[in-house]
């Protein structure tokens, strides 16, 4: 997050772009923060040697989060956790992306009681979503790729900062929750 | 012409260029030693290892490289920033800079010039790369002092008696090799070993120096200052981005660092294997560099290894290790070596040198039968205290086919 | 058929009327070794009949009835002389409409000794939730008293550090008592909110 | 804090000062603290920290290396299921507990459907097929813990392979569990009354095989561990607990039996049928890790043992019923896979919708309402991997449970760790707790 903030926009730009996006998606370290059974799943991608996470340089499980990419949210998230999750997060050095594992991590899953935040994006920004009460390990692996070609297309520069205006943009123009009816109008 | 006054007769360019090399290829070689090393483990735990960037994955450490290089820098706001800074740069300078006098190559052409690859021979090379070495771990100390945080701390305090007391040790286990090369030049070492390598002739120093090299890089089983397990990182747990990337840098290095000079000084360095000197010779010495290569990666392979197999040790066990085996083993040896010397220096006998040699042997043996038997002396008065409790315990009425696995074989009733 | 008598719920929740489970007193002979542990103890403890409330046999489990008084007493006499060494905990249960004994405590206790389970309950009332602590005979029931504390709001007199332990310390309340809601919150999806399963039938 | 606070009250305890914090009195509280105690190191490791397993909360305080004082914090997992259980039907409450210790789901739902089967008073009515297909998954369930446990326990102090072993051998359980119950983990496939189905076809070979390639792989992780000299060094002598140590803090499984008492629900207080097999119980009188670590080994193969004879039987009680056959009981759904790959067998569902409208309603009733079980209190406990399972269950004659709770080894061994680790050094801690194998699911439920 340095000199590339800093390239005008144009072809230099987009190809610092896809360099810094091929190499970023590349060496994706995640941090190790297993909260409940989905934290199983993971481990069993680290450590099966079926599902093996290494293949993509992803093995390097970081125990500090000031050296990790990604913060894989694994398992149900207490109001307890909550303040530690979210000081993990900030710990992290940007680029940063998180992943919620299974459901209790989205969205609280079958836990709507007292105990449990209902949803994780109520505490970190989520680039993933990934369903299922754990996930398999397949899944998860897949879930990854996808983040992988997410990174790969990111903007940098002069375009991340137009990206950001359009989709506040958008944000803004939207119609609350409640208005939208979608299927049910 | 020795290897020094081939060197002394370089122009400045030829310098210049063998420094750029040197360097090149300790980047080169550590980039690839990363990958190396996942790929290998990987090949231990049954898994294939990074395989996706680039050939066989053979990109893998550059894009980690990149990707930490492109990264946020954060600096803790309870950290002393100068000291901050300054740490990692210690650490990744000092690694690069004891490859000035290791040689690489024998009598090799540069552009026309007869020269070999070695940056600078010193008459004192080896006592100037444990300097160097000793510099390097202040990077360590003090990233572990300065990010004002308890796990770095405990690292760092870690790191720097671990080095104090494994400098002590592999500095003793050089000195048998002083003795027998009489010289403390690299170059000459090397050249000394030419018909027998002192990693036979000297083996007790080499056992030495290849456990006090581990202890020396941090790295599994003494990993101590990092020891995930614990210390989360140790003491580089506050740093990210590109100082991190020095630390990690700085620790390949430093391997291939401490690999390159036991070559240099037990396996003969450059030099081919015994029977295969003829190839010294082929593209006009440059094979050489091939072999000091392959007995460079190894001894890598053997850093893998221990890293796939074993177990960190505990602190205050690592430590004992060292003080208590290591650096009175080292004495005695030196004491053994510099009386075989002398002996054969003033001509005694070939009878009296292999009568005390084999009368040290049989001393180290019977040393180590008293203390084997003091330790099972040990182990049996060793009886436990315990005072009485105050409560019911439970007595064991139990008719259950049960098997007591701490006391060996078999037992219990296999129906 | 289905049970579904006297309350005329048929929402398919059951969750209009929970009335209190209380099993009436057993007679003896108690069957089992339930016999041999009620004389053990008459034997042990001369005040059997003045700290045991109740004894019930029920399913082939006999529970001890004790007066909150007598508890850390009776204890003793169970750990040391009749070789209960341990105690597997303590839970609390709400009963909320069981007027003057709304909390129970419930202790299982297990003999390695006699390969015995036996099990005592402490009932006390919703304003006055003091029950001495068991620590000082099984220090084992340290973090279940914490537990029940935390849960139920049960006052465990003489406990080493009687603190919440599984919520935060700021929490308000005793979430599984009856009275506590399961709380959540309601998901909105579209325009629809789904209210959190205790709240999703109108007859709440 | 002599005067009386009304905000902030503090009391004397043998643990220290316990004080209440409400609202913004911290600065007041954390004055008074600085100026009464001397400078240490206090280390806070976790709740999210690569060793203690999960999200586990140890704050220690150091002097130098050695640890003088260490204090376990848990409820960083709190997940409220004893509280949902009671606004969920009977059957559901499998789906529930299986949630628990994520690492042992069967034992959990075990407990919890032994626990409604003598509520029910339907112990002896399970049909024998269930019974042997429980202890079987168990036992395979056994296996599977045990191994992240020397897996993670053996990353822990360091060694980073046997975590692969380890992890190749739960993924040929979790196969079989995919097999027979559809799901790798949290299955709920363990039913008040039986089993949720019966084993699918060719299941029993396959189990012969992986128990074969099983017993032969398990010696990779002891050749690893057991002999080397440095992982003997890191756990002899550490973590020690001795037999009245355990009793007096209530502590079962591996960590008592290493203590040299031959304590096993499975032999002392059979159910499932426990009492028809033939196996050892594992025991070790060091106390210490290494004796915790070589139990878990061995008990291994009494698992692959228990599993054999299992499998011996059911081939005998091929096609007998694996649920009871009180119809107000089981779960009406006899489960197959219709022709679109989703939902209920055909036959079924034809029988439901088109021959009998009392089958419809009694369906719908059961599934749901649920069906009464009748007011009391039991306590039903089975030794999971980890120690005695308790369920404590408390009906009211509804079809929902009145109040469940759990009694979690992983919870109540947990607080074995001060005396496991105080005046041992800071790497000592990791390879305690290790022992002890806490599953925070479990403990923190």
């Amino acid at each position: 997050m340095g000199l590339e903030e800093k390239i005008p926009s144009g072809f230099v730009l987009t190809t610092v772009e896809k360099l810094a996006g091929y190499m970023r998606k590349n060496s994706l370290w995640p941090a190790t923060f297993g909260l409940a059974c989905c934290a199983i799943e993971m481990m069993a991608v680290g450590s099966a040697a079926k599902y093996d996470i290494s293949r993509f340089g992803m093995e390097v499980f970081r125990a500090s989060p000031r050296q990790a990419d990604l913060m894989i949210v694994a398992g149900r998230v207490s109001n307890k956790m909550a303040p530690v999750l979210r000081q993990i997060y900030d710990q992290m050095a940007a680029p940063k992306w998180v992943i919620a594992m299974g459901a209790c991590a989205s969205s609280g899953g079958m836990f709507n009681n007292y105990a449990i935040v209902q949803g994780v994006d109520h505490v970190v920004p989520v680039d993933i979503y990934l369903p299922g009460c754990p996930p398999r390990p397949e899944m998860l692996l897949d879930a990854i790729l996808k983040l992988h070609s997410k990174i790969y297309d990111e903007k940098l520069g002069s375009n991340r900062a137009q990206i950001i205006k359009e989709v506040e943009l958008a944000a803004m123009n939207a119609k609350p929750t409640i208005e939208m009816k979608g299927l049910l109008a | 012409m020795t290897t020094a006054e081939l060197i002394a007769a370089d122009s400045g360019t030829t310098i210049l260029i063998k420094a750029l090399l040197v360097f090149v290829f300790c980047v080169v070689l550590t980039l690839m030693s990363v990958w190396g090393e996942r790929r290998l483990v990987g090949r231990m735990q049954e898994r294939p290892g990074p395989n996706r960037v680039g050939p066989f994955g053979l990109i893998q450490a550059l894009a980690d490289g990149v990707k930490l290089a492109l990264k946020e820098d954060l600096i803790p706001a309870a950290a002393d920033k100068i000291v901050f800074i300054l740490a990692p740069i210690i650490s990744a300078t000092t690694c690069f800079m004891s490859f000035a006098v290791i040689p690489i190559t024998g009598e090799v052409s540069l552009f026309g010039q007869k020269t070999a690859m070695q940056l600078t021979d010193l008459p004192v090379g080896v006592l100037y790369v444990l300097a160097i070495a000793s510099v390097g771990v202040y990077g360590i100390v003090l990233a572990g002092w300065s990010s004002g945080s308890t796990y770095p701390l405990l690292g760092g305090l870690r790191s720097s008696a671990q080095v104090i007391s494994y400098e002590v040790a592999m500095g003793l286990s050089l000195v048998a090799v002083f003795i027998y090369a009489g010289s403390m030049s690299t170059s000459d070492i090397v050249a000394a070993q030419s018909t027998w390598w002192y990693g036979v002739v000297l083996f007790p120093s080499f056992a030495i120096y290849a456990i006090s090299m581990v202890g020396e890089t941090n790295r599994a089983p003494f990993d101590l200052a990092e020891a995930e397990g614990e210390l989360v990182g140790g003491f580089h747990t506050e740093y990210s981005s590109l100082k991190f990337a020095l630390f990690f840098l700085a620790e390949y290095v430093n391997i291939i660092a401490v690999s390159a000079l036991a070559t240099t000084l037990f396996l003969g360095g450059y030099h081919a294997p015994p029977g295969l000197g003829f190839t010294e010779a082929w593209l006009g010495g440059w094979f050489t560099g091939i072999w000091f290569f392959s007995k460079v990666l190894v001894f890598f392979f053997v850093f893998v290894w221990l890293r796939g197999t074993l177990p960190r040790l505990r602190y205050d066990q690592f430590m004992q290790f060292g003080w208590k085996i290591l650096i009175p083993v080292s004495i005695l040896w030196i004491l053994v070596v510099a009386t075989l010397r002398t002996l054969s220096l003033e001509g005694a006998p070939r009878i009296v040198v292999i009568g005390f040699a084999s009368f040290v042997v049989l001393l180290v043996m019977a040393a180590n039968i008293g203390f084997e038997n003091a330790k099972k002396k040990k182990l049996e008065s060793l009886e436990v205290e315990v005072s009485e409790p105050t409560f019911a315990v439970p007595t064991v009425p139990m008719n259950v086919s049960n098997i007591n696995v701490s006391q060996s074989s078999k037992g219990g009733d296999h129906v | 058929m289905f049970g579904a008598k006297g309350t005329g719920d048929t929402s398919g929740y059951g969750g209009l009327i929970r009335t209190a489970a209380s099993t009436g007193s057993s007679e003896r002979p108690y069957g089992s070794y339930f016999d041999e542990v009620a004389d053990d103890l008459e034997r042990a403890y001369p005040m059997f009949s003045e700290a045991i409330e109740r004894v019930v046999v029920d399913r082939g489990e006999l529970t001890l009835h004790v007066k909150r008084e007598k508890l850390v007493e009776v204890s003793k006499i169970l750990r040391d002389s009749l070789k209960f060494e341990m105690c597997m905990g303590v839970s609390g249960v709400h009963y909320p409409t069981d007027a003057g004994r709304e909390l129970h405590a419930v202790y299982p206790l297990l003999s390695l000794t006699n390969n015995r389970r036996i099990r005592l309950e402490v009932s006390v009332p919703d304003l006055d939730p003091h029950i001495p602590s068991v620590v000082e005979v099984w220090a084992g029931n340290n973090w279940h008293e914490r537990e029940v504390f935390d849960m139920f709001g049960i006052i465990f007199d003489g406990h080493p550090g009687l603190t919440r332990i599984l919520m935060p310390d700021d929490w308000q309340g005793h979430p599984q008592r009856k009275d506590y809601a399961l709380g959540g919150i309601p998901v909105e999806y579209k325009g629809a909110t789904t209210p959190p399963p205790n709240e999703r039938r109108s007859y709440k | 804090m002599s005067v009386f606070d009304p905000y902030a009250p503090s009391r004397d305890t043998t643990e220290g000062t316990v004080y209440s914090v409400t609202g913004g009195d911290w600065d007041s509280l954390v004055q008074e603290i600085g100026s009464t105690k001397e400078e240490r190191v206090v280390v806070n490791m976790g709740p999210q920290h690569p060793s203690p397993h999960g999200v586990l909360r140890l704050v220690l305080e150091l002097e130098g290396e050695t640890v003088t004082e260490a204090r376990a914090g848990i409820g960083y997992l709190h997940t409220g299921i004893e509280k949902n259980m009671e606004y969920r039907s009977w059957t559901q409450g499998t789906t529930f507990v299986t949630r628990m210790d994520y690492l042992s789901p069967l034992f959990n739902e075990t407990a919890y459907c032994l626990a409604v089967e003598k509520l029910l008073g339907i112990t002896q009515d399970v049909p024998e097929r269930a019974s042997v297909i429980r202890v079987m998954m168990m036992e395979l369930n056994r296996i599977s813990s045990h191994m992240v446990a020397l897996g993670t326990g053996a990353l822990e102090l360091g060694a980073i392979s046997p975590m692969f072993f380890a992890f190749r051998e739960r993924e040929i359980v979790l196969d079989i569990f995919e097999m027979i119950s559809g799901l790798r983990m949290n299955m709920a496939y363990v039913r008040p009354g039986g089993v949720q189905q019966d084993l699918p076809e060719g299941a029993i070979p396959k189990i012969r095989e992986a128990v074969k390639l099983m017993r032969k792989n398990f010696k990779d992780n002891t050749t690893l561990l057991v002999g080397n000299s440095i992982w003997m060094k890191r756990t002899q002598g550490i973590g020690y607990l001795d037999l009245a140590g355990c009793t007096t803090l209530g502590i079962t499984g591996p960590v008592l039996r290493s203590t040299g008492l031959p304590w096993d629900l499975r032999k002392m207080q059979p159910y499932c049928g426990y009492e028809d097999y033939n196996f050892d119980v594992i025991t070790a009188d060091t106390c210490d890790v290494y004796g915790r670590f070589l139990i878990r080994m061995n008990e291994l193969e009494q698992s692959l043992r228990i599993i054999e004879q299992a499998l011996d039987k059911l081939e005998k009680l091929e096609g007998a019923p694996v649920m009871v056959a009180d119809k107000k009981i089981a779960w009406p759904a006899q489960l197959a896979m219709g022709g679109d790959g989703l939902g209920n067998s055909l036959n079924h569902i034809r029988e439901i919708m088109g021959t009998s409208m009392e089958s419809l309603i009694h369906h719908f009733k059961l599934v749901t309402e649920g069906f009464h079980v009748p007011a009391g209190q039991v306590y039903a406990a089975i030794e999971s991997p980890r120690g005695e399972l308790g369920a404590q269950v408390v009906s009211d004659g509804g079809t929902k449970p009145y109040r469940m709770h759990f009694r979690e080894p992983s919870f109540n061994n947990l607080q074995a760790t001060p005396a496991m680790s105080e005046g041992g050094m800071v790497a000592d801690i990791i390879g305690a707790v290790a022992s002890i194998d806490p599953v925070m699911g479990g403990v923190d439920r």
